[in-house]
């Protein structure tokens, strides 16, 4: 009997201090940010949207081989010793045209890993959240700043390069093979 | 919208006000099937806990999808999973909408290459309405996909649906 | 006279409020009264082995994130051990203790979740919102130091990615003073309802022998009176120069070992994990957290089981090494897979209400549950 | 606490054959072979014996080995023939804070193991989850389902070295 | 009272029955639902440290208009298995209950609905045809969760009117009436003169009342929770066990119309206890009408109390909802039964001997 009148007292004490939490916080202030009016201010370490600044990229590779997902792509060619390909801000010479670097935001995983490997340190992590997409397909991002033309005309020049260097070498070689095989056959 | 379909076919003031209306109504209660997939899922519900809140949208889970109007799609759908979203995403009633969030249901995001048992991208079931990327999105990302959805609701038509 | 009624069966999920995700339930029915409940899992199996297999030591790290997401953190921690110990390298002492904090920061956020969560299947909506506003705060400090909300990639076989924030000490601190309030105000909006205790009291009581017999780890087998924890019991990292108890349940409102145990074990876990975050941070030396990290992770052939005290229970790693820069095999034992297992035993002659009050207190994530 | 070399002694004394070696060279962690087929005995005396007392079961791993010689079919798919599957046991006892690992294995091509689900609970759905993942048979196991893919997959276990994606799977397109 | 006004007015009583008996639906029932929604979304929002419906108009106040324009506009489903007569009419069957019990439901001294000697009786009735929409609903939808939903619920509705009746027969044991105006109007003056204060009068019965209406208060009050299926009672429509209970195949209309009525309900219930133990529609404090002589303005301020009391017992059940777990069914019985009914049989008998005196 004592026990029935205990937990009615209980219920009754409970439920009312219950309900004077949920009051007190009628009046608290709300600790909603209000989103598209108000936007915090992120950390600067935030891991967001990838960005290539592609003028320091020397289509090493590395950040591609780093990531887990294979998100990115680079897609480079040998630029010709007559071209002049520029030199990133470190001052180091490139040797190689990036005819494509392209990210896949849609299988990215924004781990980071892709940052730490680069040389040149051109691969970093943004805080620039806002990109939902209607396609899909918007969502892979080229970086390279050859269009597809130029990128075909470079992979052309260097295929002939590569071409005329063959010719070259075949041409030495015949020239210095022959009595080589001569002798052997002898 | 479809007994409307062939009634207007030409636009009028009415027509194009009442249009309005009803886009208004629909953008601005967006009722939301409360599922959650994976990883995504945390998230989701941190966007509809307090520091972001969802309701300020109109948006408010309903644990049924007869009454909800939007889907979102919040991880990784597996193969063993993906007929039940297509039956889930059957049962809402139209006018429906689908949000993608996050790189899993985009694509199949990390999984893609060995995933095994995953399925590469959830349009491969059901038509996705607005990708949200992330891994997972933070809130902001998944309110933001949130606008675009109601951006592209305010642009339907009673006339014709752009799709 | 016994009237006979048909059995019922129910699927739950996996779309369903309250199952956590995406797990279904086969519960067979006399009534309201259960008979059996069959947990079909599966529907989040995302293939962690196999992408461990095909990844290098450091590539596995952003997917052993995505296994236990609510406790993204320990799950690195747990897996930097395995191969540290795998590879034979000590790590400098400041990694050590950041470790801690963050392991401890995490295993706060994930009870927050499970305590939250827990409140909203048994009904209470409120408390569950309060506790996402708490975990925001833990998570802001994560955010920090690696840029990441929920899946970190801050852990890495050797080292850490960043060093701490500068403003990071002082923000943890102001949160340590912050939330021990919170805590004392979730007993009483919770913790102590009565409606709250009816519910969980006296609700699926787990008896110790079946619970080791289970392989049931954690705060669970906590719940049922044994005093176990793997920080302590088998100590790895810095654990040993922190002092913390234990909490194990007492069976304050009803039975040893039943749902309100396991559920208080978390609020009481909380407190001691802000017990060794305080010491942690005063403790904190100062060093270098990049240093110790090999430039390419080779182990030599052999293998390791090596197991932390995740938020949810034993994280054991299983990893084979053939000598290559891939794992030969990574074998996670998540203690949600395990303890799901239990359901059934947990669940029989219970009613459907309890089944959701059970599931609850056995705090699964289906992430870590099919991998 | 016993090391593991009084644990195997013990063993060795009571099961003899079975008990097939005791590796310690590797440079982690050295386990006990034993007889895939003898296992259940051996686990259950090692959990009822007083003076061991693995009351618990930390893990139980399916592994593939892929220890064999690789052949090429005639579609070029590469086959391992001749290679073993094995389980790794962890016990561990709660009261002497002993740790042991045991391993079993099978041949691939007829992959059976005693199952150990009844005398630790916690081994169904490990051997569940081995027998999906790994293709390990365990015999006497009480309900020897897949857990982890669907009841219906058909393609083979995944985890082993060789497993082959299908291309569709009730009309889903599976690969990327 | 209005009826008269309105048959004299237009000289028909076909006129007058059909404003009379859409007035409330217009002035009162679907306003106060829609606001009733939006302040629910509001309440529970600042409860938990957030804002609630910001967005469309000031503070969200459009929000649950939209929601039914848009839920107007929602596909009606309805599947093939389902049992269709049925699953149309439960949901008008479930608004109709609602609707006729605002009818006895005394707004002021001259706007009631229909001014009958039954009132309450009435109310306590009609309400029960919520049960029968519920069941209806849960039975049609063909649908596991609905059936379970819908079969707690029968048995939660029916245990809760016991504990419901008890406390109004007390009331009736002083009062001698059954008539809402009455009740209201004898409780008129100041608020020492409401029921949960012993009544009218300053007999010392009044003051050993006290206690009793109290306990009964809090006996209704709460069994009236359960009958509206609010938190802690809510397990017929339980989220996290049941999805969405018996309602759970419905969608667009259909579902508003339990959505609105489940509102509506909510301040008819309200509006009970209010007019049995807070006076009804009677200021607390005197009428500002009388001070200035203007008598015309006494109705209006007596809608305006009742509305307040209303929807101050309204808010409570929000609050409630919004700090509170669920119960469980067994629980819910053993509350209704081991502790309301034995509750509510002590304190008829205590009233009872009070009355004796």
């Amino acid at each position: 009997m004592i026990q029935y009148f205990k937990n009615i007292y209980s219920a009754i004490a409970t439920i009312f201090i219950g309900m004077k939490i949920t009051f007190k916080h009628l009046f608290v202030p709300a600790v909603t940010i209000q989103y598209p009016d108000v936007k915090p201010k992120l950390p600067d370490r935030e891991r967001n949207r990838l960005y290539v600044n592609f003028d320091d990229c020397i289509g090493c590779d590395q950040c591609a081989r780093a990531c887990p997902v294979e998100c990115i792509t680079v897609d480079t060619v040998k630029g010709l010793p007559t071209e002049d390909l520029g030199k990133t801000s470190q001052g180091k010479k490139k040797a190689l045209w990036v005819t494509s670097f392209t990210i896949d935001f849609a299988k990215c995983c924004y781990c980071q890993l892709c940052v730490f490997p680069c040389p040149t340190e051109c691969i970093y992590m943004t805080d620039i959240y806002e990109f939902s997409e209607y396609e899909r397909s918007n969502l892979i991002y080229n970086f390279s700043i050859l269009t597809p033309k130029e990128a075909e005309e470079k992979k052309a020049n260097y295929a002939r390069f590569e071409a005329e260097k063959a010719a070259e070498k075949a041409a030495k070689a015949a020239a210095a093979t022959p009595p080589a095989n001569a002798s052997k056959e002898q | 919208m479809g007994l409307l379909d062939k009634q207007f076919a030409k636009e009028s003031i009415v027509v194009t006000s009442l249009e309005d209306l009803l886009n208004w109504s629909r953008l601005s209660s967006l009722w939301q099937v409360g599922f959650g997939l994976a990883c995504c899922a945390i998230e989701m519900m941190a966007t509809s806990a307090s520091h972001y809140d969802f309701d300020r949208f109109g948006v408010i889970p309903r644990n049924s999808p007869r009454q909800a109007d939007i889907i979102i799609i919040s991880g990784t759908v597996t193969l063993k999973m993906a007929t039940r979203i297509k039956r889930i995403y059957e049962q809402m009633a139209d006018p429906k909408y689908v949000i993608s969030m996050g790189s899993c249901s985009n694509s199949g995001g990390p999984y893609w290459e060995h995933g095994y048992h995953v399925l590469k991208g959830v349009d491969r079931v059901i038509p996705v309405d607005v990708y949200v990327p992330g891994c997972p999105p933070r809130p902001e990302a998944l309110l933001e996909g949130l606008l675009k959805l109601q951006e592209k609701i305010r642009n339907e038509s009673l006339v014709k649906k752009t799709a | 006279m016994a009237l006979k009624t048909e059995h019922m069966t129910l699927n739950m999920g996996p779309q369903h409020p309250s199952t956590h995700g995406v797990l279904r339930l086969e519960v067979e029915l006399e009534g309201e009264i259960i008979k059996s409940v069959q947990p079909h899992i599966g529907y989040l199996h995302r293939c962690f082995e196999k992408h461990a297999e095909a990844m290098t030591y450091p590539q596995v790290i952003p997917y052993v994130d995505r296994m236990d997401y609510l406790a993204a953190m320990y799950n690195e921690f747990g897996y930097a051990v395995a191969v540290e110990k795998l590879l034979g390298i000590q790590v400098p002492e400041r990694v050590e203790y950041i470790r801690v904090i963050m392991g401890e920061f995490q295993r706060i956020a994930s009870h927050l979740v499970a305590v939250g969560t827990y409140g909203l299947d048994i009904g209470a909506f409120t408390p569950f919102l309060f506790c996402f506003r708490d975990r925001e705060r833990i998570i802001n400090l994560f955010e920090m130091t690696c840029g990441a909300r929920m899946l970190y990639n801050y852990i890495w076989v050797g080292g850490l990615s960043h060093d701490l924030h500068p403003d990071f000490v002082r923000n943890a601190k102001e949160f340590v003073s912050y939330f021990k309030p919170k805590v004392k105000e979730l007993n009483d909006l919770l913790s102590y309802n009565r409606i709250f205790i009816d519910r969980t009291a006296n609700v699926g009581i787990l008896p110790l022998e079946t619970a080791i017999n289970y392989g049931i780890s954690g705060p669970n087998l906590r719940g049922s009176g044994f005093e176990w924890d793997i920080r302590k019991d088998d100590t790895y990292s810095v654990y040993n120069k922190f002092d913390f108890d234990i909490p194990v349940g007492k069976g304050l409102q009803g039975t040893v070992g039943d749902c309100w145990d396991r559920y208080y074990i978390r609020i009481q876990e909380m407190g001691e994990s802000l017990k060794i975050i305080e010491q942690a941070l005063e403790q904190l030396p100062e060093g270098d957290v990049t240093s110790a990290i090999p430039k390419r992770i080779k182990p030599p052939v052999g293998q390791v089981y090596s197991r932390v005290e995740n938020p949810k229970g034993e994280l054991g790693y299983f990893i084979i090494s053939n000598g290559s820069p891939n794992p030969f095999r990574v074998k996670v034992k998540g203690p949600s897979f395990v303890h799901l297992g239990i359901m059934n035993e947990l669940c029989k002659g219970h009613m459907i209400a309890d089944v959701i009050a059970i599931l609850g207190s056995i705090d699964i994530v289906l992430g870590e549950v099919d991998r | 606490m016993k090391n593991i070399q009084e644990i195997f002694d013990i063993l060795k004394e009571k099961f003899g054959d079975s008990i097939l070696e005791l590796l310690t060279t590797l440079p982690v962690e050295s386990f006990i072979t034993i007889a895939p087929k003898k296992i259940n005995e051996v686990c259950l005396f090692m959990r009822d014996n007083e003076e061991l007392k693995f009351n618990s079961l930390m893990c139980l791993s399916g592994v593939d080995d892929a220890n064999g010689k690789q052949v090429k079919d005639e579609n070029g798919a590469v086959k391992i023939e001749g290679s073993t599957l094995s389980v790794y046991y962890h016990l561990e006892s709660t009261e002497f804070r002993h740790k042991v690992t045991l391993k079993s294995s099978a041949p691939k091509e007829n992959p059976e193991v005693e199952s150990v689900a009844l005398i630790w609970h916690h081994a169904d759905w490990h051997e569940r989850e081995a027998w999906d993942l790994v293709g390990i048979k365990f015999l006497n196991h009480p309900d020897l389902r897949r857990i982890l893919m669907p009841y219906d997959w058909e393609a083979g276990h995944p985890l082993q070295k060789d497993y082959k994606n299908p291309e569709f799977y009730h009309g889903m397109k599976v690969p990327y | 009272m209005t009826y008269d006004f309105f048959s004299k007015l237009f000289g028909s009583d076909l006129i007058a029955a059909l404003i009379q008996s859409l007035l409330p639906l217009f002035i009162f029932i679907l306003p106060y639902a829609l606001f009733a929604v939006w302040w629910e979304r509001k309440v529970s929002a600042h409860m938990q440290d957030r804002l609630g419906p910001m967005r469309v108009g000031w503070h969200g106040a459009l929000q649950t208009i939209a929601d039914i324009l848009k839920l107007f506009q929602k596909e009606d489903i309805v599947a093939s298995s389902i049992d269709k007569p049925l699953f149309n009419i439960a949901p008008v069957l479930m608004f109709v209950g609602t609707y006729a019990a605002f009818a006895a439901i005394p707004f002021s001294s001259v706007f009631i609905g229909s001014n009958l000697d039954l009132g309450v009786f009435f109310i306590v009735a009609v309400s029960g045809f919520s049960v029968a929409a519920i069941l209806m609903a849960g039975w049609a939808s063909d649908n596991k969760y609905s059936l379970i939903g819908a079969m707690r619920s029968a048995a939660q509705i029916i245990s809760y009117e016991i504990p419901t009746i008890l406390v109004i027969i007390t009331i009736v044991m002083v009062t001698g009436t059954l008539n809402l105006t009455t009740l209201s109007e004898m409780q008129t003056g100041h608020f020492w003169n409401w029921m949960i204060l012993g009544g009218p009068g300053s007999s010392l019965s009044k003051f050993l009342l006290i206690p009793s209406m109290i306990l009964g208060f809090g006996i209704i009050y709460i069994s009236t929770l359960a009958e509206v299926n609010r938190t802690p009672f809510d397990i017929p429509e339980a989220e996290s066990e049941l999805v969405a209970g018996y309602h759970t195949e419905y969608s667009g209309m259909k579902f508003a119309m339990f959505f609105l009525a489940e509102y509506a309900n909510m301040l008819a219930v309200s509006s009970v206890v209010a007019a049995l133990f807070f006076g009804g529609y009677q200021s607390p404090c005197g009428y500002l009408g009388n001070l200035i002589g203007l008598k015309w303005l006494i109705p209006i301020e007596q809608i305006f109390w009742f509305t307040a009391k209303g929807l101050f017992f309204v808010f409570v059940q929000m609050w409630l909802r919004w700090t509170l777990p669920r119960l469980r069914v067994d629980q819910l019985m053993n509350t209704c039964w081991k502790y309301l009914i034995p509750l509510a049989f002590v304190n008829l008998i205590i009233i009872g001997l009070i009355t004796l005196i």
